[in-house]
């Protein structure tokens, strides 16, 4: 299989989709340029430049799919979405269940996600978990080349809608807008295996609602999305290093989520630490709290978790997104607990 | 496009929407349709007159005000009834209620969101275009939603794609309690020309008026000249929602003294501003209510009654006979037998 | 103590507030009609009258919060937040940290939320989660007329910004507006003790972030705020008819989150069941799995919340939202996991 | 306000501006900059001749080109480049960075959220309403901005409630790769005039003229005669951002046919659209880059040699000299000694 960056694989993804299906469509700020080469293969009808007006593009995107088009709508920053989220949850995800199902949106919303540029918190957010919590919409995060292709091929056959978030970190098209030349002086953190990798041709979709097990493990599961993951598994390696034996799950989409997955890693392993880029309240780390509680695994629980708004200072943003550090400390924390636990649940009988 | 309306099928389809509303709202005295409910008496005229153009495959994006754009677009009476009860035989089953009946059949879409109904237009019209077998879209929303940003930001869109929509701005001077000119800089014409539309005012009561205005609107759309802004005058017969309390000010003295008592009272009551303050505040309060009051008494101003007048009046009786018992009948089946849900 | 309706208690907070700090303000669409004592009162500079042009309004309340004014923007109902998201999340909540914590915004958004009267899902929100998830921003949602005029004293005293949510079924005037006289025939299940209740003159403020424990008790803990509270009150007293010594936490606000609060009674109870009329994945139930997760208290953690889109039918939206028979069916859920639950999580050591 | 502008004060604070840019560029390049680095080269006339009218009290709220505002309006230099390189030092502390400058002191305020600028102004220009001391709020704002909808709902409501805003809106003609007027309906000076405001448009690059107008839009707004719309034109020297891809087409033949290679090759490309289609694009995408080409060769444009040319060369040079020496006192202070956060 050839090796392709994360932002290659995802052009592949939607090129082939274009090419099979005329009615998908790109439409967003710049996207002229920016999917240039999109643009010069199907031409001013189907990747069209929006005004700055992301309201109207998405409700342009979503009655266009209401009428049978498959738009991919770009947000350049999922940040921005905030003065469109209108359209996307009281308009877009409702539509399946007022309509009783009979009418669908298959509509895909694509923007870039995340942090640890430089840019700061009103540019750097995650906001997946907000996201997914609005009933009616799918959120997926990929984390490698062959993920971006195939959850996107998978996005663009969904009835929708779907949020399709690509972190900067891994996405050369963003890095290189978003830090241009300086960037390597910047000193990125940029995770290799998630920015380049083998993707299939054609693509293949990648089923929403499926993490994959990027490692297993028996003492401790790590479970995160996008960037995440490669810092947990550079944590992993610390870890095993150690002779703690770390699994790392992938959840792939935030929403659906993959219940048994992580069901079955958190009694396998009996303790389970989500990191996670978006905030602690963001609902995700919560909610695989909840999965785990609800489902009787007894796992112990913990979270690395973006905890306030991003700073702009870059030793402030390292210490607020999760990184390898935070992770092994973390896991510390968690399985030194241990014995407090046992202690408290015996006096909780 | 005949160049004269049919005056008789245009009167015959706003007494469909009147009585259809009128039930609904005797549904909703009853208690059994729930929510906010906006009735669009007033609106039929302007309504009709659109409705009247559109074809099979055009599409209907409208606000709150729904049931009548509905009717006139053909949906079942019956379907709608039904959804209005909560009924799982309604038009969605009984999932989306009097804020956001949806037919996809139609292509035709309702929302709760003042405004909500132009962005979701211009992905109509965006689709219609592409199709290219010369389908328009048209939107209805308030004279209130000209300030809602999304709105503006689509009147923008579509005038720079030269979408094939026509947004039906409903001017009935109110936004809940507010005087829409209060509140709106530059007026409605002016603002929608600032987007590079071409802008048809009209009285939105005369349904002949609207009929032709509307015919060129979405002839024009039809022949890829783009989307046309038209600003139609309508009633607002029933207030903002069944229940306005403000409309039970207006319509009843008991009622008004009631309210406006302690209002007085209010003036000399508690720490606050001083009394010429307070005193605009009251003389702002009775403009308001007096606006209300002097809105129920112009009934010259209904369409329907109007729109009765250019008719022969044994034609307008037949035709109100016939539309009565239709929606009667529509009642009927949809009060006959309740379709049950399966668990 | 006086008995004060819970519209008249925000009025009465509100008023007081006003009369004694000039730069108290409120603003939002016809607040010169909704709150027409105010207005008659302190007169149309302070009282004023927007556009329907909701980010405008809130940009225009942070603004004259950061130069000094206690703005009060009334957003009509929660759903309505979703066009001005950016103001409230991008803007007011990350000022505090942007400015290096030197510049604050006071500024309280009043909005009415939640459903049961047959609005369907585009107005009967709770929202409260999604709002809570964004650090920078409080979240308050009192269950009675005390806490009400307490939560509202305390928000306009906040450094800000504070988002002060009323329950529709707890508030005359939103009854009032949204269902008209046929309410008494659409049969709503309103709380009489959240609608009327006593009030202190003048009313002192409660402070944020501290819980209210409305019922004492040893077996099981329900944990809810707003309307949830009272339906957990009834269920309460059922459960305890059947021997089942329920305790009831009114948490008043969900961000800042009592999690002391949440913590011990988790410890003593050892069930925690979250009554939450947010979405499932909204952010509050998993946000309070994860504290006693985290603080290893051992509870057992069961949920009834919202989880879907809200639909219009009666039947449909009463099944939809957290009720009496559910808590109770699912407190009998919860008790009953106990020997599962020990079984596992023995396995699990 | 005397009625001739005060050219070598003018350009001082021009040079400041100019020297500020240029010295973050340079620590942009060296990495000790991150993120997005939008420039406000090519504005220097526009903000200096508007900011000359402000006095302490009055508010600024800004986009994310933001350093020269905050320079004109008295922020303390040293301050700005310890928050631009990230220092607990800095006017932020190292928080905000370069897109959401902070400085309650000056009322000013910056945001990296296309047309957020606006909304807040409101907020300022309703606290100076109400405090009925003469203040006045400035916003700064793109071209581009126009069509987000919470800058036109702010227009509405500055002009409704009569605000002591001015809005500035710099034309750059250009919204990061789109050419502005292809997606704004009716132009600039057509849409402010659709929310009752007065407009008024300015060479932005001609200090004088952009000082008069603002003048009397400050004076109009400080004597409550309500909210101004000035259009300045205004370069963009840097484009959109640092490092921005299409300025290093645009000024690197090299990388202009590194760039345009593949795309004439993608022409043939797989399938997908018939050539005329194709070959439609690639004309689009060729003006895109043609027109940023052009932006380059205008070197006459930039302000600040149209400012200098109108002093006597001494002057402009003791000023330059002056203003050089200030800006890199300030860089050198800022990296002298870093301030440690404390733990
Ligand atoms: C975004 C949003 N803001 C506020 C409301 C509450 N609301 C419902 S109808 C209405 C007034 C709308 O006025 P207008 O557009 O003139 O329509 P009309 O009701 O007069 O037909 C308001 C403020 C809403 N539904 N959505
Ligand atoms: C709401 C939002 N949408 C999109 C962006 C991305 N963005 C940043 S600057 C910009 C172009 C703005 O153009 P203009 O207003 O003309 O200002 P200029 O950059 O030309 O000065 C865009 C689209 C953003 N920051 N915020
Ligand atoms: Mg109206
Ligand atoms: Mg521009």
């Amino acid at each position: 299989m050839p090796r392709t960056t994360f932002s290659q694989a995802i052009e592949l993804a939607l090129s082939a989709a274009m090419a099979e299906d005329d009615r998908v469509l790109v439409l967003g700020e710049d996207v002229q340029m920016l999917r240039r080469s999109l643009f010069l293969r199907f031409g001013t009808q189907r990747v069209r430049n929006t005004p700055i007006s992301e309201s109207a593009m998405l409700g342009t995107a979503l009655g266009a799919a209401m009428a049978g088009w498959r738009p991919v709508a770009e947000i350049m920053f999922v940040d921005f979405v905030t003065v469109a989220m209108d359209m996307l949850m009281n308009h877009a995800a409702k539509l399946a269940t007022f309509s009783n199902g009979r009418w669908r949106a298959p509509l895909v919303v694509r923007a870039a996600c995340g942090g640890g540029y430089g840019d700061a918190g009103q540019h750097e957010q995650a906001l997946w978990g907000m996201l997914a919590g609005v009933p009616g919409l799918s959120v997926v995060v990929p984390s490698t080349p062959a993920d971006a292709a195939g959850l996107m091929l998978a996005a663009l056959h969904d009835p929708g809608p779907v949020v399709f978030l690509e972190h900067k970190l891994l996405s050369q098209d963003w890095l290189e807008a978003v830090g241009g030349h300086s960037r390597a002086r910047a000193a990125l953190d940029v995770p290799e295996n998630g920015t380049i990798g083998e993707v299939s041709f054609p693509p293949e979709a990648t089923p929403l609602g499926q993490a994959a097990l990027r490692r297993p493990g028996t003492n401790l599961a790590l479970v995160s999305v996008g960037v995440g993951v490669h810092r947990c598994l550079s944590a992993a390696a610390t870890l095993a290093d150690e002779g703690i034996d770390t699994a790392v799950l992938d959840l792939r989409t935030v929403s659906p989520l993959d219940r048994e997955a992580v069901t079955e890693l958190a009694s396998s392993t009996g303790h389970v630490l989500v990191v996670d880029e978006d905030y602690t309240r963001g609902g995700l780390s919560g909610e695989i709290a909840a999965v785990i509680a609800e489902r009787d695994t007894g796992a112990r629980f913990g979270r690395v978790t973006c905890e306030g708004t991003i700073p702009y200072a870059r030793e402030l943003e390292r210490e607020m997104l999760p990184n390898e550090q935070r992770i092994v400390t973390a896991a510390h924390r968690l399985l030194g607990r241990e014995s407090r636990q046992a202690a408290s649940s015996q006096r909780a009988r | 496009m005949s160049a004269q309306p049919d005056l008789r099928s245009l009167y015959r389809q706003m007494c469909r929407m009147r009585y259809v509303e009128e039930t609904v709202a005797g549904l909703w005295n009853d208690g059994l349709i729930t929510g906010e409910m906006h009735l669009g008496t007033g609106e039929e005229a302007t309504i009709a007159g659109v409705a009247a153009h559109l074809r099979p495959g055009d599409a209907l994006s409208v606000d709150y005000r729904s049931t009548p754009p509905f009717v006139a677009h053909g949906v079942d009476l019956e379907a709608i009834f039904r959804e209005l009860l909560g009924d799982a035989g309604g038009l969605d089953g009984g999932r989306a209620g009097h804020m956001h009946l949806l037919s996809p059949e139609h292509l035709a879409a309702a929302s709760g969101i003042v405004g909500a109904s132009a962005p979701v237009v211009c992905g109509f019209g965006l689709a219609a275009q592409l199709d290219g077998r010369g389908q328009v879209a048209v939107a209805f929303f308030g004279d209130g939603a000209v300030n809602e940003g999304m709105v503006m930001e689509s009147l923008n869109l579509a005038s720079v794609w030269r979408l094939p929509v026509v947004f039906v701005c409903k001017d009935n001077r109110w936004a809940v309690t507010t005087r829409s000119r209060s509140v709106t800089a530059g007026g409605l014409r002016h603002r929608a020309r600032g987007f590079g539309l071409p802008v048809v005012t009209v009285d939105g009561r005369d349904v002949a008026a609207v009929w032709r205005a509307a015919g060129r609107a979405v002839d024009n759309a039809r022949r890829g000249l783009g989307p046309t802004f038209l600003i139609a005058r309508v009633e607002r017969l029933e207030g903002h929602f069944l229940g306005d309390p403000l409309m039970q000010v207006a319509r009843n003295t008991r009622v008004l003294t009631a309210e406006v008592a302690p209002l007085v009272a209010g003036v000399w009551s508690g720490p606050g501003a001083g009394l010429p303050v307070r005193l605009r505040s009251l003389m702002r309060l009775s403009q308001t209510i007096a606006a209300a009051m002097l809105g129920q008494v112009r009934p010259r101003k209904d369409p329907l009654m109007l729109t009765r007048g250019l008719l022969e009046a044994s034609q307008a009786a037949a035709l109100e006979q016939e539309t009565r018992a239709e929606v009667a009948g529509a009642l009927a089946a949809a009060r006959g037998g309740k379709v049950l849900r399966s668990a």
